[in-house]
């Protein structure tokens, strides 16, 4: 195991990765920017180095200084996060070539799975279902109208390179195609320098399902169950529970099984996440894999009663799992609700700002991640997580009834700040997803009728 | 502020005459209001608060002189003049190679803009130049030495360009 | 204000004499108001807190006059006057029983002591008493309805006694 | 169920308890003394009546004022939490005669139990394990004497009446024991009211560990596995463990189904605790039994997933339980660790007053329960519990890890308190705590090798 892991991140995420070196007994050394120079994970370290100004990309994105800072600090791993340098295959890449452990797969397999169209290469060679569509990137106007027609309109024309929502675009018409087409092709290649998207049917109706996987630099993987991260807004997951409602019990373990034999078929090693839609007929088809940890991974520690993150570090130090797929068994049922400084009815705008009050739910089977305090402030800088509140409970009712009191708990206080807590009650209150039948268009149904404050 | 005396035996009146007359004495010797106060003597304690808003009575004004909390990472005293910081975080280097002669020594004039030393990130060679034009006035950082992004590596002092 | 006094018996009277004695000259001689003062002598203790929005300056003794932090549930405005509050939470009557004359009415003079109205808990008919001589000024609860430990019941004018 | 529960408590109890009854959708009515206007019960509550002034006896412990509260506020059911009046027949009693439902067992069981004698003559005629001694309490000091030098020395004589730690009294000489008759008898007799005393052996080097237990109204109980008490200052637990380390499994399914039949057949229904002193050899003596709900409940809550309030409420209101003993399983280790403002360099004398910050410790598997506020203040009016830190982890060594980070994670500030945090990491770091081997002399091992504090 290591001594000294230095964690490339910011936020929840750094101290939440923080907290669990501690109680591995490992030493803690983070970096932050000069805006996050009070930050929590900044006062819990063991050391802090402060590796450039507010903007990312002179400080977490700046692989130069990370590195610095992890010889530095005489760190022998880097913990990227989630976001920023996470799934960046350079930066694992700098890892190797400097001596240091990147926690995460190695870079060739960040490489072929942050490509959708190698990824889906891979995962349809694993035998993974795909939805219809191209696995090549298609080159043309004319190749796309023809494989459109062929898996039948709607279609999404995605980015190869895209990810996070960002780059792709839903086409219902032939007529609007190649309009369409161009468009996508030209964002795609500002946002990601990479212009080549695929082809795949769209399914206006399906639920966002993931597992979580882990696997071990012996050839060894096992599943963790699923999430359904399908309250989204804009393509951000804003609500997350395990297990996924309703889905019948073979398909849980079929896909369970299908996410772990794609990743060991890509060499995986880490924590890593398989995403899935899966439709009104109960039909799962892969979507992509995220090679890193999860913003919503507490929702699957909560029902496994594991700690993901000290699996990364042990997987990461060259240790096997110590669990095997028959022991790993979920408990009860668990809910993560992100609390985001926005104001829901300005379209989500951030509200950053000083935090002078805040006040965060506890009691029974309530967990709250965050690195927000009192006094504190919500950056502009930054993405606006404010905190996330997950409780656990026997059942989904249950659950339920506790995230509402949870919520309620929660008071947030400064000039300017709002959050979307109420917005999230109203979706927890929502019949669909009281029932848990609710898909991806929840949010989009919330937003239609809800009422915009006027500015 | 905290001030403890040794335990007494002496009757309770008695104590709590020793204990008040020593606040009072204390508050008055003080000049000044603190926040708070607590005085201890074998069971006799005595505590008072003030609010932050109260006018320290007499005293002078205690914003003026009252420093900002200091950052925990900057360097204890800071002389006044113009910081030079550090570009990225990295290595510090006074000299382009070693054994050359460094790009600038105290008292050494300096012009805004002129290389002054580089600090090294990766293998990337960061030029750290003058913000100002003036005197350097003191070098902080040795050769060689690590330094955190913004860290101040000089001073300079304008007034003597 | 807080005074908080643990159960004991015969030399515990003296003691709190002597704590509060200490209290009301420690803060005469303080001439301002802290926020907050907490004497313990042994077994005893008296706590003090004033509320931010009294004036400190150089008021009179403080204890005697200083108003308790308004409770959060309480009437928005009390009228001036002394409070005669309910000593149970219960139902209060202004009568000795249903039809019988109140004991008091708007207007009334009462002396200190005076029976002015009945708290019932349980069964437990608790009698209410003029805090103070004067008249009363105004009545705040109606017959037959639940007041809590603390409510203001009426308010009498000692101005008029 | 019940629309409306009046929690006759406070602090934290009153708050998590509170918790649960919005969970269920109960409606909260608070009880309060003028001491605690601005509490975290009284803000959370749906109504909220003041029922005396600071002094206990005058509020939370008189009997009118609380059934008034019930009244005004319309409850159907009073949940007493622990301490004040929760193991008083007679106020059951009185919720009885008021139509109202007593969250707790009936009048006649907690009168049964809450006499030593009694509860021994009941859980002996239960066929459950006593320490030698007397059941009858003993009527003069030769009687005494004999019983004594029957069972050997040292025996503890002990106040029928007593709990909680008072009146009790180790002898440890025969020369002693006339004089320390009589001086636990004057005692008891001030304490209680209640001069009977008996006698039995006493285990120098013996662990507490007690048995959480339900009881529906029909005739049906389960257990919910042991927790460990045996850290103890002044007879006052401050880190209880679920399960307890080192006991034999054989011995914690014994104790279990011993624990379950005493109950039954005390005709017991609600929530209760057995407690057993364990021996070095793994011999275990009924002790007492706790007819309420008990501090140290979070534990058994993490390890079994089972909300121990919800399961009160449900069998007061004739619920049957719904989980079976069979489906009742343990996972993991828990761990509590009381937050006390009190000072240990000078005897854990309270250190009350306000508080002016408080940050409290979050993130993976940490439960924190409390009623303290930054800005509100610690009561010299009532015991000094200012938080429990629960943590819960897959074993133990990882749960004492956790408990570490988490005790370092929390800052208490305000003038004049202290806390016995850095004691908790003490007793935590001790090898016999550690090893598990610790019984309810640690505490003293400690104490009398702390440096005190010079002044």
């Amino acid at each position: 195991m290591f001594n000294t892991v230095l964690i490339a991140n910011r936020g929840e995420i750094a101290l939440r990765v923080a907290r669990t070196c501690r109680e591995m007994g490992l030493r803690v050394a983070a970096v932050y920017s000069t805006e996050d120079r009070d930050s929590a994970v900044v006062r819990f370290a063991d050391q802090a180095v402060c590796i450039g100004p507010g903007p990312a990309r002179h400080s977490y994105l700046y692989l130069p200084a990370i590195m610095e800072a992890a010889r530095q600090t005489g760190a022998e791993a880097i913990h990227p996060g989630y976001g920023f340098l996470s799934e960046q295959a350079d930066f694992a890449e700098a890892c190797e070539a400097e001596g240091l452990t990147f926690v995460g797969p190695p870079p060739a397999v960040i490489d072929r799975l942050g490509d959708k169209s190698t990824a889906r290469a891979a995962m349809a060679d694993a035998g993974l279902p795909l939805l219809p569509g191209t696995i090549e990137p298609v080159g043309d106007a004319e190749a796309v109208a023809k494989v459109a027609a062929d898996i039948g309109y709607p279609v999404i024309v995605k980015a190869v390179a895209g990810g996070g929502g960002r780059g792709m675009q839903v086409v219902h018409e032939p007529d609007d195609l190649p309009r369409q087409y161009r468009e996508i092709r030209s964002t795609a290649q500002s946002l990601f320098g990479d212009d080549r998207v695929y082809v795949e049917r769209y399914l206006p109706a399906a639920r966002h399902v993931e597992v979580q996987v882990l696997c071990d630099s012996h050839g060894n993987g096992v599943h963790l169950g699923q999430r359904d991260c399908s309250v989204q807004r804009r393509r951000q997951k804003i609500i997350e529970e395990a297990p996924a409602p309703g889905l019948p019990r073979g398909l849980v373990e079929q896909m369970g099984h299908a996410a772990v034999r794609g990743l060991l078929a890509a060499g995986y090693v880490g924590a890593g996440t398989v995403e899935f839609l899966v439709d009104d007929q109960s039909r799962f088809y892969f979507m992509e894999v995220n090679c890193r940890i999860q913003v919503e991974h507490p929702v699957t520690e909560l029902t496994h009663g594991v700690d993901l993150v000290r699996e990364q570090l042990r997987i990461a130090a060259g240790e096997r799992l110590d669990v095997s797929q028959e022991e790993l068994a979920a408990r009860g049922w668990a809910i993560e609700c992100r609390i985001n400084a926005e104001d829901p009815a300005r379209g989500f705008l951030p509200t950053p700002g000083p935090l002078t009050g805040l006040h965060l739910p506890g009691g029974p089977f309530v967990r709250v991640d965050t690195a927000a305090v009192a006094g504190g402030r919500i950056s502009a800088a930054y993405d606006p997580l404010l905190a996330k509140v997950c409780v656990w409970a026997p059942d989904r009712p249950q659950a339920l009834a506790r995230m509402r009191r949870a919520l309620a708990e929660l008071s947030v206080e400064g000039p300017g700040i709002s959050t979307n807590r109420d917005f999230l009650l109203t979706a927890l209150d929502h019949p669909l997803f009281v029932a848990g039948t609710h898909d991806t268009s929840l949010v989009d149904r919330l937003t239609a009728s809800h009422p915009r404050e006027e500015s | 502020m905290t001030a403890t005396i040794e335990p007494g035996t002496a009757p309770l009146a008695e104590a709590l005459d020793e204990v008040r007359r020593s606040a009072q004495s204390l508050l008055a010797d003080l000049g000044h209001r603190p926040r708070a106060l607590r005085i201890r003597a074998g069971d006799v304690v005595v505590e008072m608060e003030w609010t932050e808003q109260q006018a320290p009575s007499a005293a002078p004004a205690p914003a003026a002189d009252a420093p900002p909390p200091a950052p925990v990472e900057q360097a204890p005293v800071a002389p006044p003049g113009v910081g030079v910081s550090a570009p990225i975080v990295g290595t510090f280097y006074r000299a382009p190679e070693p054994g050359a002669t460094p790009f600038v020594s105290e008292g050494d004039q300096v012009r805004r803009g002129q290389q002054v030393g580089i600090v090294e990130a990766m293998k990337l060679m960061i030029p750290v130049e003058a913000d100002a034009d003036g005197r350097v006035v003191a070098l902080h950082v040795a050769d060689g030495a690590a330094v955190e992004f913004g860290e101040r590596l000089m001073t300079i002092d304008p007034e003597a360009a």
